[in-house]
C-alpha cells in the first residue's frame, strides 16, 4: 500500500506515547498528551505536548487513571505535566529530542530530579544526578 | 575475526546459558519428571522453540530500532492496555524474584544445613551489592560461566545408566502415566511452558541488546545467543527431568523440594556432583534472580519513558534504581513471611504462562511493522511460528486458571 | 485542546450525516521549523484495527492475526483537513457533504 | 471466584472422595519414606555430606507431620474410620521414624542415620500393605 518511507505522520502511532530525551540523549519521559490549536485559516496544529503522570492519568481514565492524576497533582509544587511548546523540540525520528538539557527544564521529571539529588546520589558509588 | 571479538562472541553465548535455567525450571521440571517421565519432555522442546522465536524477533527490534521488547507494549497497547500488561508483569516477575532469591537461599542451605530463611537476606544483600558495584558484562559473564555447572545435570544422566529404551519410549508417548489423569497433565504441561516461556527472558535479552548498542549488524552474534542459549536451556530442563524419571518415578516420589531436585544428581556423581548441582542452582538462581529484577525495573521505566538501566550512574536513573531496590526490599520481606517458595514459584510460572499473549502480541505487530522494521521485517518462518505460538498462548491464558483450580494446583 | 479529546470524536458532514469517529490524524511538516501541521484526518475502522498500524499500512500480517484483528477494511476513510469547518469540542463539523469529503484510506494513504 | 476457591477447601465427603484422600496421603508418606531411606543409602556410599542429607530429612520429617495433620482433620464419612486409624497410625510411625533420622543427622550420628534409613525398607512394605487395605 503506502510507501515505507512518507510525508506525513500518524499522530497516534507516531507521536502520542512516543519517547522523549532529553538535550543530552537522557530518557526523561513519554508524550502523555498533545496540544492542538486551530488557527484562522482553519488548519489545525500540533502547538505542544505534555510529559507526566497527570496527563497520562486522564487517559488511562476509571480509578486507577484519577488516582494517578490525583498524586501527581498532589506532588507537583507548580503544575502537573506543564504543556511543552513544539519550539522546545530539537529532532522526531521517531524519537523525540528536545532542545535543553534536563537540568534547564525546571517543571519536567520532578520525581527523577528530586529522587537523583536527595537520594541516589547521596549512596557512595551513586553518581551524580545532573539535574 | 579476531580472537578477542570471538572470545567476547563465544562469552556473550556461553553468558546466555546461566541465564536460561531459573528456580521454575529446576522445580516444575523435577515435579514433572518424577511423575511424567519424559511424556512432556515435547512441550518443553515446542517452548523452547516459540521462546526462540520471539527472542529473535525482540532482539532484531532492539537492534533496528534501539528500543527494547517492553517498551513497544505502550506504543501498540496504548496506555491503558499497557498498564494491566505493566501491573501483570510487575505482579508475576515480582513473585519470580522472591522465588529466585529463595532460590539462591536454597543452594546456600544445601551445603550448610542452616535453614534457607536465613540465608534469605544474605542473598539479598549480595545480589544488591552486585548490582550496584559492578558492569553489566562482568556480572553476565560470571553467573553464565559458574551457570555452566548446571550441566551437572546432562552428565548424570549418563551416570545412571538409565535404559535409553525406556526414556525415549517416555519421551515419545504424550499421554499421561497409568493412574494420572488428563487435567493434571495438561496442568504440568503448562507449568511447563510457563517455567521454560518466560517473558522476562525475553524483556531482559532485548534490553541487553539495546544496552550492548546492538544494531542490524550485530544478528549474527544475537542470533548465535538465541540459537545456543535457549536450547542449551531445554536441554537442561530435559536433563533434570531425566533424571527425576530414572531415580524418583520408580520409587514414587513427588518433588517437592530443591533438596530433592539434586538428590539424582548426588545418586549418579556423589559430592562432587553435589557440589556442582549446588554451585549451578547458585548461578542459574542469581543470574535469574537479576535477570527478574531488572527486568521488571525495566517494565516500568519503559513504560512511563524513564531512563533505566546501567548505561549511565544510578544517580541518573533514580527512579528505576529506587523502583529496583524496593522490589529487592520487598521480595527479601515476602520470602521471610515463610510462604513457601516452591509454591510460589509454581503459582508465579503458571500466571506468568497466562500473561504471554500480552507479551507476545506487542513484539509480534512490531516485528510487521514496515515503517519500524523496513527491510528487517518478519519473514515467512517468523510469522508461522509466532503466530502458532501466540495463538497456544492464549489458549493456555483460558485454560491455566480452570485446570489451577480444577486440579488444585496439580495435587488433585 | 488536547489530542487524546479529539481522537474520539464523531466526525459529521455538513448534512449532519456522522462519517464514524475520529481515529487518527496524519501531521505533515518538519518540527524543526515548529510547524506541525494536520493534513488528513482518519475516520471509522476498529481502534484496534489502528492502534495495531494496520488501518496505516504500515503493519501487514501476519495473515491470521490481520485477518481477526483488521475487520472490514473499506470501514476507515480519509477526509482532507481542509475540508474541516469546525473542530471539536464535542464533534468535527465538515464543510462538505461525506461523499465529496471521504476518500478510502488505501488511497489516501499512497500519498500521505 | 469465590466458587473456585470454595472447591479448593471443600474436605471429601462422599465415600470415594475420602478413599481418593487416603490414597493420596498414603502416596505422600511413601515419597517421604522412599526420599529419606535414599539420603540413607547415598549417605552410606559417601556420596553427600552429612549437611545436605539433614536438611533433606527434615524437610520430609516436615512434610509427614503436614500430610498426617490434613488428613486427619478429614472427617470420615460414617463407616470409615478404620480408614482413618489405619492411615492416622501408619502416618505416626512415619513422623516418628523420620523425626529419628532427622535427629540423629542433626546430631552428627551418620552411622545411626545410615542404620535407621536401611530399616525404613519395613515401613515400606508396611505402607504398601496399607495402600492394598485401603484401595480394596
Amino acid at each position: 500500500m503506502s510507501p515505507d518511507h512518507r510525508s506525513t505522520r500518524s499522530l497516534r502511532l507516531d507521536l502520542l506515547d512516543q519517547q522523549v530525551l532529553d538535550g543530552t540523549e537522557r530518557p526523561v519521559g513519554r508524550v502523555d498528551e498533545i496540544e492542538l490549536e486551530a488557527g484562522q485559516d482553519g488548519t489545525l496544529a500540533v502547538t505542544g505536548f505534555r510529559l507526566g503522570g497527570a496527563a497520562l492519568g486522564r487517559r488511562v481514565g476509571g480509578a486507577v487513571g484519577h488516582a494517578m492524576t490525583g498524586t501527581c497533582r498532589r506532588l507537583a509544587d507548580d503544575e502537573a505535566s506543564p504543556l511543552l511548546p513544539i519550539e522546545s523540540l530539537k529532532d522526531w525520528s521517531p524519537r523525540l529530542t528536545l532542545h535543553r538539557a534536563l537540568s534547564e527544564l525546571p517543571e519536567v521529571a520532578g520525581l527523577e530530579r528530586w529522587l537523583g539529588k536527595h537520594v541516589v546520589s547521596r549512596i557512595p558509588g551513586g553518581g551524580d544526578a545532573r539535574v | 575475526m579476531s580472537t578477542s571479538k570471538l572470545f567476547s562472541f563465544t562469552l556473550g553465548t556461553l553468558s546466555a546459558i546461566g541465564g536460561f535455567i531459573d528456580i521454575g525450571d529446576l522445580v516444575a521440571d523435577a515435579l514433572v519428571g518424577a511423575r511424567f517421565g519424559l511424556r512432556l519432555a515435547w512441550v518443553t522442546v515446542l517452548a523452547v522453540v516459540g521462546i526462540m522465536c520471539y527472542a529473535e524477533m525482540s532482539g532484531r527490534i532492539a537492534a533496528v530500532t534501539k528500543r527494547p521488547a517492553f517498551d513497544l507494549a505502550r506504543s501498540r497497547l496504548g496506555p491503558r492496555y499497557g498498564l494491566v500488561a505493566l501491573v501483570g508483569a510487575f505482579l508475576v516477575t515480582g513473585l519470580l524474584v522472591m522465588a529466585e532469591l529463595s532460590g539462591i537461599a536454597f543452594s546456600f542451605q544445601l551445603l550448610t544445613d542452616i535453614s534457607y530463611l536465613f540465608w534469605v537476606p544474605v542473598a539479598g544483600l549480595v545480589v544488591a551489592l552486585f548490582l550496584w558495584a559492578l558492569p553489566f558484562e562482568i556480572l553476565e559473564r560470571i553467573y553464565g560461566i559458574v551457570g555452566l555447572s548446571m550441566l551437572v545435570f546432562v552428565v548424570a544422566v549418563w551416570q545412571l545408566h538409565p535404559d535409553w529404551g525406556h526414556l525415549w519410549h517416555s519421551a515419545t508417548t504424550p499421554s499421561p502415566t497409568p493412574g494420572e489423569t488428563w487435567p493434571i497433565y495438561a496442568f504440568l504441561g503448562i507449568t511447563l511452558v510457563g517455567a521454560q516461556m518466560t517473558p522476562y527472558e525475553m524483556f531482559f535479552f532485548s534490553s541487553g541488546g539495546v544496552e550492548h548498542g546492538w544494531g542490524p549488524r550485530s544478528f549474527a552474534e544475537m542470533r548465535t545467543n538465541v540459537i545456543v542459549g535457549f536450547p542449551l536451556g531445554g536441554l537442561l530442563a530435559i536433563a533434570i527431568q531425566a533424571v527425576a524419571l530414572v531415580v524418583f518415578y520408580p520409587a514414587g516420589i513427588q518433588v517437592e523440594h530443591i533438596t530433592q531436585t539434586v538428590l539424582p544428581v548426588v545418586v549418579a556423581l556423589g559430592k562432587v556432583g553435589l557440589a556442582f548441582a549446588a554451585v549451578g542452582i547458585f548461578a542459574a538462581t542469581f543470574g535469574a534472580t537479576m535477570e527478574t529484577l531488572f527486568a521488571t525495573g525495566y517494565d516500568i521505566a519503559q513504560y512511563f519513558g524513564w531512563s533505566y538501566g546501567k548505561l549511565q550512574p544510578p544517580a541518573q536513573a533514580a527512579r528505576f534504581t529506587a523502583v529496583t531496590a524496593s522490589l529487592l526490599f520487598v521480595s527479601v520481606a515476602l520470602a521471610l513471611t515463610t510462604l513457601n517458595p516452591i509454591q510460589v514459584t509454581i503459582v508465579a510460572v503458571v500466571f506468568s504462562a497466562m500473561l504471554l499473549p500480552l507479551a507476545f502480541l506487542p513484539v509480534l505487530l512490531v516485528a510487521n511493522d514496515h515503517v519500524v522494521m523496513g527491510q528487517y521485517r518478519n519473514g515467512k518462518l517468523s510469522n508461522a511460528i509466532g503466530v502458532v505460538t501466540l495463538g497456544v498462548s492464549c489458549l493456555i491464558s483460558v485454560a491455566a486458571p480452570v485446570l489451577l483450580v480444577y486440579t488444585r494446583g496439580g495435587s488433585g | 485542546m488536547r489530542g487524546s479529546d479529539l481522537l474520539g470524536l464523531p466526525v459529521v458532514d455538513v448534512s449532519g450525516a456522522v462519517l464514524g469517529p475520529l481515529r487518527d490524524l496524519r501531521i505533515d511538516g518538519d518540527e524543526r521549523d515548529g510547524r506541525l501541521t494536520v493534513r488528513w484526518l482518519v475516520v471509522g475502522g476498529r481502534e484496534w484495527a489502528h492502534r495495531f498500524g494496520y488501518i496505516d499500512g504500515r503493519t501487514r500480517g501476519p495473515w491470521l492475526l490481520e485477518r481477526l484483528l483488521r475487520g472490514s477494511s473499506d470501514s476507515a476513510v480519509a477526509v482532507a483537513a481542509s475540508a474541516v469547518a469546525q473542530w471539536g469540542p464535542d464533534q468535527v463539523l465538515l464543510s462538505e457533504p461525506a461523499g465529496a469529503a471521504a476518500v478510502p484510506v488505501e488511497t489516501a494513504a499512497r500519498t500521505w | 471466584m469465590t466458587a473456585a476457591l470454595w472447591y479448593l477447601v471443600w474436605p471429601p465427603r462422599t465415600q470415594a472422595g475420602y478413599t481418593h484422600q487416603a490414597q493420596q496421603t498414603i502416596g505422600k508418606f511413601r515419597s517421604q519414606v522412599a526420599t529419606a531411606r535414599l539420603w540413607g543409602r547415598e549417605l552410606d556410599r559417601d556420596h553427600t555430606f552429612l549437611a545436605t542429607a539433614s536438611v533433606g530429612l527434615d524437610e520430609m520429617e516436615t512434610d509427614a507431620t503436614n500430610t498426617l495433620d490434613q488428613f486427619a482433620a478429614y472427617q470420615p464419612p460414617a463407616g470409615q474410620e478404620p480408614m482413618r486409624t489405619e492411615v492416622t497410625t501408619l502416618g505416626d510411625a512415619v513422623v516418628t521414624d523420620l523425626g529419628e533420622l532427622r535427629i540423629a543427622a542433626r546430631q552428627g550420628r551418620t552411622a545411626t542415620v545410615v542404620r535407621k534409613a536401611k530399616r525404613l525398607g519395613d515401613l515400606l512394605d508396611r505402607i504398601d500393605t496399607t495402600t492394598s487395605d485401603v484401595s480394596s
